[in-house]
């Protein structure tokens, strides 16, 4: 394990390293000149160079990147072009917002999502296991986009449901006091069931976009390796045993099948951290998607950079603990270290 | 044989091929439907352009009108007609599918290929970079290569294939490594063969099948995030007429009641998605 | 002149302290149209012999002469790589899928043979005709044959640049019952036309009765008994020799097993005990054998063992001499 | 009244062939009975079908099997309530039989517990004295040891333990050697003939090695293409075989040059074919091969399924006989 954890850790470390490389050449190597998109296509010769030395464009790369590095040590991932803040403070800000539509998201597919792929599994080619199938094919072919425009027109403009997807509250409302950031619990924190309410009203929407998007992984992922588990030598002797289905159902298939679908969960982030741009954008959402969608209509590529960063990094981060996670469940690897072959 | 004769046998050949084919169908009926449906798309895209008008002919004398017999999708706010342009983005949506799911599939076996069987360094070094591309969200690496890159179909084309070549990378990889300890490969290198003509002669048409498995199901993953991306103002630009583009164009008027603009664009969408999920569904064990 | 000569050979995979011996100093001869051997149970080295023996692995250490040259420093040579071939265990995976099976022999005489030599396609139908297949096979794939079928090809493919050595890696392992005995009768037909070499890897010790001129049995990475076949049988030395034997049930009713002739299994390579490596598991252990490791040694003419239990003078003069 | 009693067995994926045809068995209490047959034959299939464990594509088209007079099996039914008790079954491949992530001690505990009502501590330690009964050393530490981290010869013996959890009194072993050293296949066989011995159940031994037949069993059933070819004890089986196929499996055990003049094409069985399955592949076919060959019995233990050798049918089959 101490070998693992040593190993993963620098494995982890150079990738962590190889994002800001990586997004830091891209943004700069790649053609078009940065103090362009900087200054906005109509500045002048004057201005380019005025923006070249505010930026530090015109030192040698190696010395932008070290020093690019050497903040991001420090917490610091640059300057927003447009607002002139702290890209790390303004995405720091923003961050509760999107992991309480994420959150609940991830949370809503797994509770969905477990249960109908087991259930699919255990009865294979049955009609559940027909509505499963096709409902992971459809889902998983679904444009959030519009189906996030179809959910306001329906829920909103049609029927009035809920309130307008233009932020996490409606405009007469203040946010509960801050104490994790997440609106929903921050109400319930401090008491406040009805502003709960009315947060949770808002959030619906967006987290049942969210949802579809994330369910479908989910599904497929449980079904398909609780089909394999049911179908192992080892299912087969528990049944020649006596064992009733339903213990095996549960001990033998779940606890097993469970271990892919650990792994699974990073994907089902890596979903999240990608569709929230759009999920954020569509319902004004005021969290680090949205920033992203910003930064790009208005060429604030510093911004991106940070936002690009930070989603690298959670995802990294959140995939080293969900790997130890899964070393310490399986026995195979984490008992009597290396397993047979 | 009597030319009577010949057609006798001629249909009952045509029947059995008919029969074969009718239980192909009933044993694979939705990557059956998703075959339809790409059939439909092809036709649309190869024919469609032919005949329907100019989709960047704006009539504002018309603007907003709801579909009709004559209009059969309506008309957006600058009157332009919904469904010529629907139609004309079909070319579009699908080759840009298809050519994202072939790159990344093509770049993806050869470097997969080659990591798995050759291993050492150049595994390593290839494994290290996957994991870099891997740490950020497909959809996220795309956006920011078309931020970076510029707007253009071309880029958005290269932008979200690179974000999907590493799936490629890493599922042929394990594909190889499982090959390279089969027999055939020792008798391959007994035969003579250096070691890159096992790996292209031999690992490799033998390490394909998951990626072309997958490949079905990145082509409607890539419509989706390119038509997402279009949605976003990113990558494919408005006036063309893109499906992605159009939602987002019709989006404000969509939320006030002209509900066509970006109802039947979308609706081609996730049905082009679903044709390529459907078959890859299948492709991948359907039931199994 | 002997066909092969294996001096000294070790071969460990993996190094530091997951390293794994596999292959522990094993010397071997192997003449012009013999057939030797190999036996053993699982992990005892015999697979990692054969493919040392044949080029696909490199050893540790030792050398693998193939008539006088060095296998292991002429591997890009042709004309001494194609000397040895080999047939492998799994029919179904020794074919790549892909090739027709006229592709699959033909491979071989195309890369190895120098260019031009007569007409490959003949050759092809030729080498199908020994094996007992007819031309109309060259098309087919491997899907489209019988295990049986599949091992003839691979036996077709080891034999058309008529190698003078060919490995056997249990090549009826995984064959029906009735199959097997063909595929032996077919072996030994091509051996006694051809002159070819046999290095016999197998764990089927009815097939080696059938096949093997001698008998070397490997355990944990050494060869601790050698002799011809039916000494070998009739009059084993090594308790472990012994043991083997007698586990190994006898396709006769009124001839059954009474006792289990050894408890145990085989250890892991890995953490191998001082002195002889069959000590824990030996009923005839001895203080000597925690402390030294037996030396291959002739117990009778033609006949060597590996054991300080076996009377044999030389055994004992072997551990006067120290360690070794 | 037999232990087990096998009538008319058939089976086939639905909608298609017969795999299995018309399958007789019997198992007397304390009786080893090899089942043997080359891949393809059906004797996995036969023991899947009796245990309720046949894949869901395979249907039982016809037959009925008892275990002391108490129908387990009936055509038509997926799965017919076992009694506990009645009848279990181990298998080839003993480490991917045991469950990777549960200990081995609870594994063995879980049978006492679901099918013998123990409570948990019982079943814990009733599963340590199991294990030692079938010759763990150090039961207590192997009780907690995951599957991963035992040998294949343990692992065997621990599903062997299961099995006895259960007190079965038919037990089918279906090839539980295959993988495992000669060494050690002899200590499996030396511990299945005690618990034979001691417990009386009866012992269906399907195997494809007719050497570990000759060991074991007390008679034996030959398979081929799902047609029950011939039963006979195993000294009569191996000494006066019948049936052209039996005749031809032991004549190939044999070095070559001892092997008589039976000889068979070597070919895959058409299931499709209504006759006799082994007809294309026979020496001495005849017409009558066309139609499915009846057991028919030359003494009360052994039943062959040719018409070879049946009165009526001499003229027709004398211009082919030669054994």
């Amino acid at each position: 394990m101490t070998r693992f954890l040593a190993r993963r850790l620098v494995t982890t470390a150079l990738t962590l390293l190889g994002i800001v490389v990586v997004v830091f050449f891209v943004v700069r190597v790649l053609p078009g000149d940065a103090a362009v998109l900087r200054a906005g296509p109509y500045a002048d010769a004057e201005r380019l160079a005025q923006v070249r030395a505010d930026y530090g464009l015109d030192k040698p790369l190696y010395e932008q990147f070290l020093s690019y590095m050497g903040g991001i040590f420090h917490g610091d991932l640059g300057t927003s072009t447009v607002s002139g803040g702290s890209v790390a403070s303004e995405l720091f800000s923003r961050l509760p917002a999107s992991l309480e539509i994420g959150l609940y998201a991830v949370l809503l597919a797994c509770l969905i999502g477990i249960p109908m792929g087991v259930l699919a599994a255990a009865h294979r080619g049955g009609w559940l296991d027909r509505i499963v199938r096709l409902g992971v094919i459809a889902a998983s072919s679904m444009a959030m986009f519009w189906l996030g425009l179809l959910l306001i027109y329906f829920f909103f403009y049609r029927l009035g449901w809920f309130p307008a997807p233009i932020a996490r509250l409606p405009a007469d409302v203040g946010p509960p006091r801050h104490v994790t950031g997440l609106y929903t619990l921050d109400a319930l924190l401090t008491g406040q069931a009805g502003l709960a309410w009315t947060v949770a009203r808002s959030l619906m929407l967006p987290v049942l976009t969210l949802t579809v998007a994330l369910v479908a992984p989910v599904m497929k992922i449980v079904r398909q390796s609780m089909i394999e588990t049911l179908g192992s030598d080892y299912v087969r002797t528990a049944r020649a045993m006596g064992v009733p289905e339903r213990h095996i159902l549960m001990r033998d298939g779940l606890r097993n099948a469970l271990l892919p679908v650990v792994t699974a969960i990073g994907i089902v982030f890596g979903y999240m951290l990608g569709g929230n741009i759009i999920v954020e954008t569509l319902f004004a959402w005021p969290g680090i998607g949205r920033y992203a969608y910003q930064s790009i209509q208005n060429n604030d590529l510093e911004a991106l950079q940070g936002f690009v960063i930070l989603v690298g990094v959670m995802y990294v981060l959140l995939n080293v603990v969900i790997d130890i996670c899964y070393r310490l469940i399986d026995p195979r690897i984490s008992v009597g270290g290396k397993a047979r072959s | 044989m009597s030319a009577e004769a010949a057609a006798v046998t001629g249909t009952t050949a045509s029947r059995t091929n008919l029969r074969s084919l009718w239980g192909v169908v009933r044993e694979h009926p939705m990557a059956t439907v998703g075959v339809l449906l790409l059939v439909l798309f092809a036709l649309a895209a190869l024919l469609g352009p032919l005949f329907v008008g100019d989709p960047l002919k704006t009539n504002p004398a018309h603007a907003l009108e709801a579909p009709s017999g004559h209009r059969l999708f309506g008309t957006d706010r600058y009157g332009r007609d919904v469904f010529t342009r629907a139609v004309v983005a079909a070319r579009l949506d699908l080759v840009v599918g298809i050519v994202i799911a072939g790159l990344a599939t093509a770049v993806g076996s050869l470097i997969g290929v080659a990591a798995g069987y050759f291993g050492g360094a150049f595994d390593e070094i290839v494994m290290r970079v996957t994991d870099i591309v891997l740490a950020f969200p497909g959809f996220v690496l795309a956006l920011i290569l078309v931020a970076v890159l510029g707007d253009s179909v071309p880029n958005v084309v290269v932008a979200v294939a690179i974000a999907y070549t590493p799936y490629f990378i890493r599922l042929t990889r394990a594909r190889a490594l499982a090959e390279r300890e089969r027999e055939y490969v020792d008798a391959a290198a007994l035969a003579g063969n250096r070691r890159w003509q096992i790996a292209y002669r031999h690992v490799l048409p033998n390490s394909l099948s998951p990626a072309f498995t997958q490949a079905a199901l990145v082509a409607g993953w890539a419509v989706l995030d390119v038509a997402g991306l279009a949605f976003l103002g990113i990558g494919i630009q408005p006036p063309r007429a893109e499906w992605g583009v159009m939602v987002a164009e019709g989006a404000n008027d969509f939320l006030t009641g002209a509900w066509w603009t970006a109802l039947f664009p979308g609706a081609l969408i996730v049905l082009l998605a679903m044709g390529f999920q459907l078959i890859g569904d299948d492709l991948q064990g359907g039931e199994k | 002149m002997t066909l092969l000569s294996v001096r000294g050979l070790y071969k460990t995979y993996g190094s530091g302290a997951s390293s794994l011996p596999a292959v522990r100093g094993v010397d071997l001869e192997l003449g012009r149209g013999e057939t030797l051997a190999l036996v053993g149970e699982s992990g005892c080295g015999k697979s990692s012999t054969a493919r040392v023996v044949v080029g696909l692995a490199r050893p540790t250490s030792g050398s693998v002469l193939l008539n006088g040259e060095n296998l292991h420093e002429r591997l890009h040579d042709r004309t001494v790589r194609r000397q040895a071939q080999m047939v492998f265990q799994h029919p179904d995976q020794s074919l790549n899928p892909h090739f027709t099976v006229g592709r699959t022999i033909a491979e071989p005489a195309r890369l190895l043979d120098d260019g031009g030599k007569g007409d490959v396609e003949a050759r092809v139908v030729e080498a199908l005709r020994t094996v007992g297949l007819g031309p109309e096979y060259l098309k087919r794939r491997s899907r489209e044959l019988s295990g049986g079928q599949q091992q003839r090809v691979a036996i077709a493919r080891a034999l058309i640049c008529d190698p003078e050595l060919v490995v056997l890696d249990e090549p009826t392992a995984s064959l029906d019952q009735s199959v097997r005995s063909r595929v032996v009768a077919l072996l030994r037909q091509l051996q006694s036309e051809r002159q070819v070499g046999y290095l016999f890897i197998s764990h089927d010790l009815t097939t080696v009765r059938r096949l093997a001129d001698r008998v070397a049995v490997m355990y944990l990475g050494r060869i601790v008994e050698i002799a011809p076949t039916e000494e070998l049988f009739e009059d084993p030395q090594h308790p472990y020799t012994k043991a083997l034997l007698a586990a190994a049930p006898i396709a006769d009713p009124r001839r059954r097993n009474k006792v289990v002739p050894l408890a145990g299994e085989t250890p892991s390579p890995a953490r191998l005990p001082v002195g002889c490596a069959f000590q824990d598991r030996c009923p005839l252990v001895h203080d000597v054998c925690r402390t030294h490791q037996p030396l291959l040694e002739p117990s009778s003419r033609l006949h060597d063992v590996e054991c300080f239990a076996v009377p044999t003078p030389a055994a004992l003069a072997g551990v006067q001499s120290g360690e070794r | 009244m037999s232990l087990l009693d096998v009538r008319g067995l058939s089976l086939g994926i639905a909608g298609r062939e017969e795999l299995l045809r018309d399958v007789n068995l019997t198992l007397e209490a304390g009786e080893v009975m090899g089942i043997v047959g080359e891949s393809g034959s059906g004797k996995t299939m036969t023991a899947l079908a009796l245990l309720g464990l046949l894949p869901p594509s395979m249907e039982i088209r016809s037959g009925t099997a008892t275990v002391e007079g108490r129908t387990v099996l009936e055509a038509g039914a997926r799965r017919v309530h076992r009694a506990s008790g009645d009848m279990t079954m181990i298998f080839q491949n003993p480490r991917g039989a045991l469950n990777p992530t549960m200990r081995v001690g609870a594994q063995v505990g879980r049978v006492l517990r679901v099918v013998r009502g123990k409570t948990r501590a019982e079943a814990a330690a009733e599963a340590v004295a199991l294990l030692r009964r079938v010759g763990i050393s150090g039961a207590e530490r192997v009780a907690k040891a995951y599957p991963h981290q035992l040998s294949g010869g343990m692992c065997q013996r621990v599903v062997i333990a299961m099995a006895l959890a259960y007190r079965p009194r038919v037990l089918i072993a279906d090839e539980p050697t295959t993988g495992l050293d000669v060494t050690v296949q002899a200590q499996i066989f030396e511990l299945l003939r005690e618990l034979v011995d001691e417990t009386g159940c009866g012992v269906l031994f399907i195997t494809h090695d007719l050497a570990a037949v000759a060991d074991m069993c007390d008679r034996v059933s030959v398979l081929y293409g799902g047609q029950l070819m011939e039963t006979a004890t195993t000294v009569e089986m191996f000494e006066q075989p019948k049936h052209p196929y039996t005749q031809f499996l032991l004549e190939s055990l044999k070095p070559e040059d001892q092997q008589g003049e039976v000889q068979a094409a070597d070919a895959g069985v058409d299931f499709s074919l209504p006759g006799c399955r082994f007809a294309h592949r026979c020496p001495h076919v005849f017409d009558r091969c066309a139609a499915f060959p009846p057991l028919v019995e030359t003494n009360d233990k052994h039943l062959y399924s040719c018409f070879l050798g049946q009165e009526k049918s001499l003229d027709a089959a004398q211009c082919s006989r030669s054994v």
